[in-house]
């Protein structure tokens, strides 16, 4: 399941609906990505999170499906915001359910490390006084 | 064919699209011509390799060819996550 | 946070709790156990979850401790449940708060290995027929 | 002293816990010739080396001197998360 959103989301509820579905899955990892309130040294107070969003679906679906196959996941969620978004808020979700622990966070680590790489998402940061365009460095 | 843009590369077009029906470049060189000629702004950034390019939703070779009906993207470094 | 209980909990409302503390945190890694219905070959009905309750709060805090220091964790939260438990049902959820994911994503992998080597925890499976004492291997 | 049993120890020696007030163990050694004694059903166990040991709800070296007062407990590999 891929998301692009630009409402919040309950992770209670969106890890229910699929777990409910696989009762051989032991294992659900999970990563939650947040708006910080400082970054650079700036005070931010909210970002503006642009998306190319056909272009994000294909390409997280590629790499979901793929870290799927790689360690053998039953499911495999993705859900990202766009939008403005203030600090502490959740911008991204990943979560993978597999039967053995090991193979859900590899997973969660791989998608997430590729997302950052490759999805076409922009944060725009507005601080007190100005913003900037930010890019991701690993 | 249509040539999007994204985060701060639109801070330089002023638009978020163009539109090219005839004489509409042939690979993702040629994008970068039109891009030069077209927007001044960008020239620094496509000389120092900065922008990526995805045709119809897909990072793709630069040498590849390009077709009347392609969607092409135009953005910088993405941030997400 | 430490807590050892028989009571099931919301994902959201634990990390809720402590994320509105620390605005500098942008990354959380978790880790979700569940009853699994399928283990050796066999159809498992629930598990009767036996814990030394004293020494696991205090395995739990050292390891906890461990982690947060190793990792410069903002936070961290290890919930373990006791008692009887059903197929699909959580047994445990370890949160690791940081500001960058990648040091959550360790510390999170590095408390639960330990955890399942160390915190003392015992599972009675319960069967259509029969019941069995488990062991971790890995 | 106080010896706590769990899991499926207790399947074998009935009961959650024993006191001995006088010529306690002194060490952990010591704890094993007790169970090996008190509880034949353990013995292979012990011979296996299969069992663990806390002193006070923490691991401790096998030759660590024991008090009247220390809680032991004895209990199967675990098995939680």
């Amino acid at each position: 399941m891929i998301k692009i959103q630009k409402k919040d989301f309950s992770v209670d509820n969106e890890i229910k609906i699929l777990k409910d579905s696989y009762s051989n899955v032991g294992a659900v990892n999970s990563f939650i990505g947040y708006v910080r309130d400082l970054n650079n040294s700036k005070d931010v107070k909210y970002l503006e999170l642009e998306v190319y969003k056909e272009m994000a679906i294909k390409e997280l679906s590629n790499l979901r499906e793929k870290g799927m196959q790689k360690w053998d996941l039953s499911d495999c969620l993705i859900i990202h915001r766009y939008g403005k978004l203030y600090v502490n808020e959740k911008i991204v979700l990943v979560c993978c359910f597999s039967e053995h622990r090991k193979n859900s966070f590899e997973a969660c680590k791989f998608i997430m490390d590729f997302l950052k790489k490759d999805a076409p998402f922009w944060k725009k940061e507005f601080y007190t006084e100005g913003s900037d365009w930010l890019q991701n460095i690993s | 064919m249509k040539i999007r843009y994204f985060a701060w590369i639109k801070d330089i077009t002023h638009k978020d699209y163009d539109l090219i029906e005839n004489n509409y470049p042939k690979n993702i060189n040629e994008i970068k011509l039109f891009l030069n000629k077209s927007y001044p702004g960008l020239k620094k950034h496509i000389k120092e390799d900065i922008l990526r390019f995805a045709i119809n939703m897909e990072y793709s070779p630069t040498n590849q060819k390009l077709d009347s009906k392609d969607e092409i993207a135009v953005f910088p470094p993405v941030s997400g996550g």
